[in-house]
């Protein structure tokens, strides 16, 4: 009885077509929202238990936040649009090393020609951005073998961007201005003559850009766009029999994944670490923006966001059980449990429900719709 | 039985032949489709009938031969092509797009109509929101007109068979075709859902004025509906004409109807 | 000239080294049609049984030959419970699944195997001396300094020729074969015609094992047995698709192409543009032949037909 | 009780046994652990003042690592004495959020080069040496095995490094020293973790280098040995830095390892009187956390080094601020103004592992000492004198690196001369 | 059309294949069947029939234990095959205990080649090659156009053939039972007599039960000797097939028949509200 969309009649499609169309689904997104908005800061604020030490801000909700917006970026290129992708790493870094060099001033000596390029060091806002939008360009521009290339052939294929940007950026030190040992570190964020420094200001400015991003996602996947997507996911050729262009889909799908998951990276460089090398996007961040896409679940933007706590949290959490109870274990001892209890919990969940947490939550929704009863 | 009312030709095949490695598919097949008309296509099993389809709608390519849609003649037609000229179709093997709601389904049907870009969508706002509801009417039209009105949100993989079939028809429908191609619309249904269907073709060719094409291995409702029947046997055209014509001929009981129907 | 032969002859064999682990892969995926994440872990999981129960036995004093038997039959137990495992606990249940969560649940499956084998026999790098290391110096009078070649990857080479015949063999027109490839195109079909699934998916990865094992004692020689030989997967990737992910030839030419190609652009290229570029030149290279050959060179064909 | 929780002073350590570089990070972590352990069963602490120690694993990933820093800054009464990342990027990460924590952030023999000038990095304490340091050390070297400086002209020096910020830092030091004494520099990156390195020992194979440094972790150190061997590039003309010269660097290579030689971060491999103290009171009491036998091993006793330095940087500290729990910043100033001379360092226990050490405001560094070992097969044996690297070499790439640093960074550096 | 007086004599008392009042969901939320039960003589052909969604597949699927795979499940009830729970056999083992399906929709091995698909189906055979091979031809026989193209891959194969190559498949397992899913579905009107025929003379000669669900339920009705009719997850209707033919409501909505006279597609009224049998 607690979840019914009985009695909520819409008597309009726009009514019909709204992100929830049912109202204790739209509650929840309202406490959701509120919680993150109002009541994380304020319990900051006050000093309140857990949110007193900065532990919580910054080791768990700031890269939470980050990498949920880049599972949403990596969620609209293979969840929705089924084109799997090992490169996500790569665009990270592209995000992050355009956002250093347009926060940072850009000099392009082009002597031959007897002058340079030069631009100003560009307020942190617009670098992150553009840093988004540089990764699209690289992403449209990898995304262009998908046309031919398809299922696991592309993916192994996508890693060729990662490996090459990895390069790219350890190897030509005009990314890094010069630095000797290729690792560089973030201009300080003002925004709008407002710096942002503290744990609680940085985690507001990344809630800010995943609320807005994971508005601007669900309102393309539900859309034209994200139907033509879905359709290149689902039956290409069919798509392509009904009118769809696999060219413009495919591509623009890439485009505004990578474009999202530039803005992440340049978030997770300038926000959550400071100081970075190409490392800190290897293959290993793509495989687990991977993960958290197919375990929260292919095609939803919220399965982007249980997927990335599942990830991203639950071994800490594993990791930090032992000490929490005061059992005498070495961390080496802890952190091979912990590889294998996340490891089962993964294959327990597959094998719980295949679709991942996504499809795991409608089920729940389901069975709320037919509580008391089992069906 | 009304026949249709022009005779002007929509959409021409000549002497189209196709082979892959050694199976020839179809072998020098010339036929024509008359504006309005309900077309059959019959013919045995691996008789190049949806190879057919395929050569029209551009996903195969013939190796020889012509085809001329709308006044244009071309050896060979493009997907986009078909697909923008007013082409839509069914598929034998349902090709539904399994992880979508049937509306949104039917919905990837007028993607070709939908113009508001990528900017539009994501703000989802003003001119995109009004874009989306006008299709949206325009579909719920056509999930009335189909009776699917209650399978809307269903995830189609969810569907039996038989409405899937349904569904597909209603995202062929989405496109306002001119040409309507059906690839066994009716095959894993029951005679009552038979009916239904044939009910929607005819009004589809009624009141849009639609012109069908149409494979079915069920010989009473090709001989009710259509208007003109084809008959492939191993990739060669054997037989054309009206359905009383097929029927009695004699090369078509032999390699098809057996006994006569 | 000595030196591009030189490049050339090192990046064949290393290549071929690639090989070994990428039929692991091909295996795998041939008879279900899951790309496995864990190979690059089942190597690991090898390697360590069989260099920790080898150093168990020689410290207690039996001879080395009668160790090396007992070391790898144990290595072997040790596989074919894992595939057991595996297959009752993981693959199993997954049946009819599409193919990113059967991948996902591999990536499970890494993460046990990692934990459980480095706990149980140990986290540290462990020596392995089952073939020479050294090399033999070819054409001593034609060039200076003759032309390299590594006893270890000629053993690498013999080894992996040896294995591919024999899957080869295995998978050719043979009962079981065929069943494994019906497998893969359709569980749940297969399961309708009686197939066992069950033990097919346990044949398949206690094979796949055994492959790890073999990888396992030519690359721990050449690294010793430790945690970084995972990272083999990554470099097998390039090999598998390039040779085609269903094919067991397509994994030694595979190997082949993108070993001479690597090393030969590493050493004439990268010298000029900064070095560090085989990485990403292999996948590079297996893109340019995936837009070639979508299917590789030598995989089953992607069907396209509605 | 809490009282006595009252008095204990938080160390963190931040470790990877587990991973790919777990082979090299074990030991390290075994040294670090048991030296605290041993503070606090033969001192009863420092001054009565028990050390706290929790170890977080960080697997050698940077992000990892900053959970880990997170996790552990606030603990205890005080917070962090000091942190000790054990990796160069993870060093990279934490070194501006350290600064604002007032947490002290030891890099002993690693870390940032330029983080010696302390007047811009009042919170990193690079001890013992930076890689500038080692890679004059190593050049050196090579200029006394030649007979001299003037013979290095021409001559080919190739460097081998972990293609990382770690294996970076010491190119643009080397390459100063390129110029002044002409020698040709290659540098030739490994990709991480290094475990293929063909067509690198291909190429020195065929350009025949007269020296070749290594500057590798893990799994690298052995495959660059192993390879050497495989392509007969001697042995003995290649010099590792002091991390790519422990015992797991060459054992795994057998007898292909003999004659390679690596820097010593002052110490070496072998046991000292302070060895003693731990078996009698950590390992007597089934304490320890290594196997017996690797007590000892050269990055164990770095690790033993390692705590050593902090535990007297704290003690140093509580003279001036009192024997009880202490903030970060305080032991800041007990690390700045650590002076460890001979007869303490006797005293300690660690009397022919380390030469006096001074640390100040201007210098983090404390010493830039290094010596020479080779394995024979069996052992790691010192084989040079002491060296010391040459300041006016180092020195103004310090400077120009770490200002350019403060200006990106805004940082006012601290006037040094006014620092007591 | 006649039964055959030998078919008959085999049947027992204990049916070959019993379903008992079984319940299935699927996604643990979903309730598809709602309590169905059949029976299936040795020896008989049942026929299965019912509108779209009304669960026949699913019956199908539930007796050869497929179901699990598709994340469906038996809640309630029970399915004795041969007097063995079927619960507790895996699909494989009720393949070598005689009992295979025909799934729905051509599931043929893409990659595979006819003729591969078709020695798939005798993967549980123990009675050697050469029996083998006279069943193969005997499929051939059955279906000449197969043997046109034994040697494409199936993926490449036209609907029809493809139906013809998962019927064919399932014969050479040479089985006891066999539960056909639409085997008429796509393919032209002699091959579906063919197909009938096909059942009628295993039927006849070897004693092989089928149970079929089918669509055309002209011809089901013609073969078989007993038929439920499925609604909605429910059996409403069931009995002797002549009887069922006979049927007035069976013949509207399933034989098209009204008044004794077949109504032509172009007439057909536009139901808008489908008259149903309640349960
Ligand atoms: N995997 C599934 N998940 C959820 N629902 C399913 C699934 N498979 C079938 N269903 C539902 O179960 C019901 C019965 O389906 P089933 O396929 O058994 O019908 P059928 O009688 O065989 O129909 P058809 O004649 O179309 O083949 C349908 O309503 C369908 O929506
Ligand atoms: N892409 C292809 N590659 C190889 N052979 C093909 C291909 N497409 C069709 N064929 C072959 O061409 C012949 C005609 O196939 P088609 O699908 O057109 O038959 P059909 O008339 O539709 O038969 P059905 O009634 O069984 O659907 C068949 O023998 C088929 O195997
Ligand atoms: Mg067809
Ligand atoms: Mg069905």
């Amino acid at each position: 009885m607690l979840y019914r969309e009985a009695g909520q009649f819409k008597t309009t499609y726009a009514e019909d077509m709204a992100i929830f169309p049912i109202r204790q689904d739209r509650m929840a997104l309202a406490i959701l929202l509120g919680i993150a908005f109002i009541g994380v800061p304020l319990l900051a604020d006050f000093d309140i238990w857990p949110f007193g030490s900065d532990y919580l801000l910054r080791a768990i909700l700031l890269p939470f936040l980050i990498l949920a917006l880049a599972a949403i970026g990596v969620n609209i290129l293979v969840g929705y649009c089924g084109q799997i992708s090992l490169g996500s790493g790569a665009f990270m870094a592209i995000g992050a090393y355009s956002a250093y060099k347009l926060g940072t001033g850009v000099h392009i000596p082009l002597a031959w020609l007897g002058f340079a390029i030069s631009i100003p060091p560009l307020p942190v806002l617009l670098s992150i951005l553009l840093g988004g939008l540089a990764a699209a360009v690289v992403g449209i521009l990898f995304g262009v073998p998908s046309l031919r290339i398809k299922g696991l052939y592309l993916a192994v294929a996508t890693l060729a961007a990662q490996f090459f940007f990895d390069w790219v950026f350890l190897r030509v030190s005009w990314f890094t201005n010069y630095a000797p040992s290729g690792s560089v570190s973030a201009p300080t964020l003002d925004f709008f003559g407002l710096n942002v420094g503290t744990p609680i200001e940085r985690y507001m400015l990344c809630l800010i850009f995943v609320t807005v991003f994971a508005f601007l996602a669900k309102n393309l996947v539900r859309g034209n766009l994200g139907r033509q997507w879905m359709a290149i996911r689902d039956m290409d050729i069919a798509a392509e029999l009904i009118g769809i262009r696999p060219l413009y889909a495919k591509l623009t799908a890439f485009a505004v994944s990578s474009f999202i998951i530039g803005v992440a990276g340049a978030l997770w460089a300038f926000v959550y670490l400071g100081s970075w090398e190409p490392l800190a996007f290897s293959i290993d961040r793509s495989l687990q923006l991977l993960f958290m896409v197919i375990i929260g679940g292919l095609g939803s933007i919220m399965g982007a966001f249980v997927g990335a706590a599942f990830i991203l949290i639950l071994p800490i959490l594993l990791n930090r059980i032992p000490s929490e109870l005061g059992v005498p274990l070495s961390t080496e001892t802890i952190t091979h449990l912990e590889f294998i209890i996340f490891g089962s919990l993964i294959c327990y969940l597959l094998i719980k429900e295949p679709h991942g947490f996504a499809r795991l939550i409608s089920i729940g929704k389901e069975k709320l719709r037919l509580w008391p009863f089992p069906y | 039985m009304r026949m249709p009312d022009t005779s002007e030709i929509l959409l021409q095949v000549e002497g189209v032949s196709l082979a892959f490695g050694g199976v020839k598919a179809l072998r020098d097949v010339s036929l024509d489709i008359r504006k309005g008309e309900i077309r059959a296509i019959i013919g045995p099993n691996g008789a190049g009938k949806t190879s057919m389809l395929n050569v029209i709608n551009g996903f195969y390519h013939p190796n020889r031969g012509a085809i001329t849609f709308k006044g244009r003649t071309r050896a060979q037609m493009q997907p986009f092509e078909a697909s923008r000229g007013g082409i839509a179709r069914t598929f034998q093997n349902v090709a539904l797009f399994k992880g979508m709601s049937a509306l949104d389904n039917i919905m990837a049907g007028r993607t070709l109509k939908m113009r508001r870009g990528l900017l539009w969508q994501m703000l989802r706002y003003g001119p995109a929101l009004a874009e989306e509801i006008e299709h949206r009417h325009r579909v719920e039209e056509i999930i009335d007109f189909l009776e699917i009105e209650p399978i809307r949100k269903v995830p189609v993989a969810r569907l039996p068979y038989g409405l899937q079939k349904r569904v597909e028809l209603g995202r062929a429908l989405a496109m306002e075709p001119d040409l309507l191609l059906l690839d066994e619309p009716m095959a894993g249904m029951n005679l009552e859902e038979k009916k239904d269907m044939s009910r929607f073709i005819i009004d589809v060719n009624d009141h849009y004025g639609t012109t069908i094409a149409l494979i079915e291995h069920d010989m009473a409702v090709v001989m009710d509906l259509s208007h003109r029947v084809v008959v492939l046997d191993h990739g060669v055209k054997i037989a054309d004409g009206t359905p009383d014509e097929v029927k009695n001929n004699q090369a078509v009981i032999e390699a098809y109807l057996g006994v006569a129907h | 000239m000595g030196q591009f032969l030189e490049v050339l002859i090192g990046g064949l064999m290393s290549g071929v080294l690639y090989s070994l682990v990428a039929l692991g892969f091909v295996l795998i995926f041939k008879a279900s049609g899951v790309f496995n994440f864990a190979q690059g872990a089942m190597v690991l999981l090898a390697g360590l049984a069989l260099v920790r129960s080898l150093d168990l036995l020689v410290a207690n004093g039996f001879p080395l030959w009668v160790a090396i038997v007992l070391g790898i039959g144990f290595a072997a137990v040790i596989m074919a419970i894992t595939a057991w495992l595996i297959e009752r606990f993981v693959i199993g249940p997954l049946v009819n699944q599409d193919g990113l969560t059967l991948f996902m649940s591999t990536i499970g499956v890494t993460f046990i195997l990692e934990g459980a084998a480095q706990m149980i026999f140990g986290s540290g790098s462990y020596p392995l001396r089952l073939f020479p290391t050294d090399a033999w110096f070819l054409f001593e009078n034609l060039f200076p300094g003759g032309i390299l070649v590594n006893k270890l990857d000629v053993w690498g080479g013999f080894i992996a020729g040896v294995l591919v015949a024999g899957l080869a063999i295995f998978f050719q027109r043979t009962k079981t074969g065929r069943a494994l490839r019906a497998v893969a195109d359709d569980h749940m079909a297969a399961q309708s015609v009686g197939i066992p699934i069950g033990w097919i998916w346990f044949v398949v990865w206690l094979v796949a094992g055994l492959v790890a094992l073999v990888a396992a004692t030519v690359w721990g020689t050449k690294l010793g047995v430790q945690f970084s030989i995972t990272f083999l997967a990554l470099k097998a990737l390039p090999v598998l698709i390039i040779g085609g992910l269903t094919s067991v030839p397509g994994a030694i030419v595979g190997g082949l192409i993108v070993g001479a190609g690597e090393k030969l652009a590493e050493v004439f290229l990268g010298s000029h543009i900064g070095g560090g570029i085989e990485y990403w030149f292999a996948y590079v290279l297996a893109l340019a032949v995936l837009l070639v050959r979508p299917q590789g060179l030598f995989g089953e064909r992607i069907i396209e037909r509605i | 009780s809490p009282a006595a929780a009252q008095n204990e002073q938080f160390i963190p350590i931040l470790s990877y046994r587990t991973g790919a570089y777990a082979v090299n990070g074990v030991p390290y972590a075994n040294g670090v652990a048991d030296y605290y352990n041993l503070v606090n069963e033969r001192d009863g602490g420092i001054n009565g003042v028990k050390l706290l120690v929790e170890e977080c694993e960080t697997g050698y990933a940077t992000d990892k690592g900053v959970e880990c820093y997170e996790r552990l800054k606030g603990k205890g009464p005080t917070g962090a004495a000091f942190i000790n990342p054990l990796s160069t990027g993870i060093t990279f990460a934490l070194t501006e959020k350290t600064a604002t924590d007032k947490i002290p952030i030891i890099t002993m023999g690693y870390g940032r080069a330029d983080s010696k000038n302390g007047a811009v990095f009042a919170y990193n304490f690079p001890l013992l040496g930076t890689y500038w340091s080692a890679a004059d050390i190593a050049v050196q070297h090579i200029a006394k095995e030649v007979g001299g400086f003037d013979k290095l002209k021409g001559k080919k020096i190739s460097l081998l490094y972990h293609d990382s910020p770690y294996g970076k830092e010491p190119i643009p030091m080397l390459q100063v020293l390129a110029k002044k004494y002409g020698f040709e520099f290659t540098p030739i990156p490994v990709t991480h973790p290094g475990v293929e390195q063909k067509s690198q020992w291909l190429s020195i194979r065929q350009n025949r280098p007269d020296y070749v440094l290594v500057w590798g972790w893990g799994v690298m150190n052995g495959t660059a040995v192993k390879e050497a061997a495989a392509v007969a590039y001697p042995r003995d003309k290649m010099i590792g830095v002091w991390w790519s010269g422990a015992e797991p660097d060459v054992e795994p290579a057998g007898d292909q390892a003999v004659g390679y030689k690596a820097l010593m971060l002052q110490h070496g491999a072998g046991k000292f009187p302070v060895h003693a103290d731990i078996e009698k009171h950590v390992y007597a009491k089934g304490k320890g956390a290594s196997e017996p036998g690797k007590i000892g091993e050269v990055l164990y006793n770095r690790g033993m080094v390692n705590a050593m330095l902090g535990v007297e940087a704290i003690r140093k500290a509580q003279e001036k601020f009192g024997k009880k729990p202490l903030t970060g910043e305080q032991v800041r100033w007990g690390l700045e103004n650590l002076n460890l001379t001979d007869a303490r360092i006797k005293e300690l226990g660690f009397e022919g592992m380390l030469k006096p050490i001074k640390i100040s405001c201007s210098d983090h560094e404390g010493a830039r000492d290094g010596r020479v070992q080779q394995w024979d097969g069996k052992g790691w044996k010192v084989i040079s004198d002491w060296y010391t690297a040459n300041q006016s070499e180092t020195e103004p790439l310090v400077e120009e690196v770490s200002a350019k640093y403060a200006a990106d960074k805004k940082i006012q550096p601290r006037d040094c001369s006014k620092e007591s | 059309m006649s039964i055959p007086e030998a078919a008959k004599a085999t049947e027992t008392a204990t049916p070959f294949l019993s379903v008992n009042n079984i319940e299935v969901v699927y996604d643990h939320v979903i309730l598809v069947l709602k309590g169905v039960s059949l029976d299936v003589p040795r020896g008989g052909i049942v026929a299965l029939l019912g509108a779209n969604g009304a669960g026949k597949t699913t019956t199908l699927k539930a007796v050869s234990n497929l179901l699990h795979s598709e994340r469906g499940e038996v809640t309630k009830g029970s399915i004795l095959f041969d007097s063995v729970e079927v619960q507790s056999l895996s699909p494989n083992e009720l393949v070598r205990r005689g009992c295979i399906q025909v799934m729905e929709g051509r599931r043929c091995f893409a990659h595979l080649t006819v003729e591969e698909n078709l020695l798939t189906g005798a993967f549980t055979r123990v009675d050697g090659k050469s029996a083998i091979a006279e069943d193969l031809e005997r499929v051939y026989g059955y279906f000449p156009r197969l043997r046109e193209r034994r040697g494409s891959t199936a993926g490449y194969t036209s609907g029809g053939e493809q139906q013809m190559c998962a019927i064919g498949r399932a014969l050479m397992s040479r089985p006891k039972m066999i539960l056909l899913d639409e085997p008429s579905m796509g393919l032209a009107p002699q091959i579906v007599e063919e197909i009938f025929e096909i059942v009628k003379d295993l039927n006849v000669r070897e004693n092989v039960t089928f149970l079929l669900a089918e669509q055309n339920t002209n011809m089901a009705l013609k073969y078989a000797r007993h038929g439920y009719i499925l609604e909605n997850g429910r059996v409403v209707m069931d009995g002797e097939a002549r009887a069922l033919a006979a049927n007035e409501d069976v013949k509207e909505f399933y034989l098209g028949i009204a008044g004794d006279k077949r109504k032509s597609f172009r007439d057909v009224k536009h139901y808008k509200r489908r008259k149903r049998w309640l349960a």
